[in-house]
């Protein structure tokens, strides 16, 4: 299983904090959010992460990975 | 290097006290630089009434580390400390505390002002604002 | 904007406290940058034992004030705190507290700096160092 | 009378932290320098103040006016 959350107003828009998708073949961050989101596209200046570290679209994602989509951070 | 992210509300001076006291060095800093942020009653504006710090455990930790291990490696630093609010914050709330113990003032304001810096831009946080009338997400921080 | 010269020890931590308590702009400041100075135990190769700090009282306090008075004038910056020790300190002794209230940390930060540096290049102030062998004048300030 | 003031080393060389002279005319800095000095030369580095605020060699003092000898602040 892959697991993927979403945070902040992506987690708002999506309706839900995670998704556990089937991890039967090695996909890209890009594959992984057009699945959960259905195709929709990727929204502008989404950010993702992969097993706690930040990930661009085209980082493969494994069984056991976590995925994280969330938009520009403001924390401080 | 220290850091922690709190649930509930604290007192900046006293966490720095706490860790300087624990600071076995003694008489080896000369230097400390801290920086604190603390919510506005208003932003962009707008009267805020609270804002709501939403995280991502473990991605948090895991970046506020790596923050502090970078400045350690850029400046000859003798220790460093984070401590950020999570959860239900009200104005005059502290919201962030960076602090950095050295021996010289010049790699102090440097190591700290890096610390909040790469935090802003790179620790997983999200403010989110209740004002008078509803509520928003916070877009984007105040540019350094 | 608050300046002041302290002939006893002080903790930097309870003095910022105590004046943040006091500040009646209550939500009005987002960012406090500070600035802590502490005598070490070695200075330019010598183990430092004690120290004296001479002052020119009078002309202190007037270049304390007149230095809070500039940077207000350079920032937009909420209110500030020098408070600067006196006297016979030994190691671990706070020497200097500098500290900014502003609503963002760009001016905090600058205006902190400005504090620190105009200090320790105009304030009347001489170190007298207490060596393991002898006493010497500290002749010149670490660079900023 | 000009009351002279002496600080940090410069007190220790002159042996004394203070001095009154008269103040029949008006004269330089770097004349009540000379008077106090007797004749000795400026020392490299030494700075002045005239009634708490810094003064260069060449300031007027006049009757009442407090001057004040001093080497390189080391404050902060």
């Amino acid at each position: 299983m892959i697991s993927v959350k979403y945070f902040a107003s992506l987690r708002e828009r999506m309706g839900r904090a995670e998704d556990r998708i089937d991890a039967m073949h090695a996909r890209s961050v890009a594959e992984v959010w057009a699945e959960v989101a259905r195709g929709a596209p990727w929204p502008a200046n989404m950010l993702a992460a992969v097993n706690h570290a930040y990930a661009n679209a085209q980082q493969q994602v494994y069984d056991g990975d976590e995925v994280a989509f969330f938009p520009p951070v403001t924390g401080g | 290097m220290t850091i922690l992210v709190c649930n509930t509300p604290f007192d900046p001076w006293q966490e720095l006290a706490r860790h300087q006291q624990a600071l076995e060095q003694c008489g080896r800093y000369g230097a400390t630089a801290c920086f604190v942020g603390t919510l506005r009653d208003f932003n962009e504006g707008e009267t805020v009434a609270a804002m709501t710090l939403e995280h991502y455990p473990g991605m948090t930790e895991k970046y506020l580390s790596a923050i502090c291990a970078e400045a350690a490696q850029r400046w000859p630093i003798i220790d460093a400390l984070i401590v950020h609010r999570a959860g239900e914050v009200t104005p005059n709330d502290t919201l962030v505390l960076t602090a950095v113990w050295a021996a010289h003032r010049a790699e102090a304001f440097a190591a700290c002002r890096y610390l909040i810096e790469e935090l802003k831009t790179r620790a997983p946080f999200w403010k989110h604002e209740t004002l008078k009338a509803g509520a928003r997400w916070v877009e984007h921080n105040t540019p350094g």
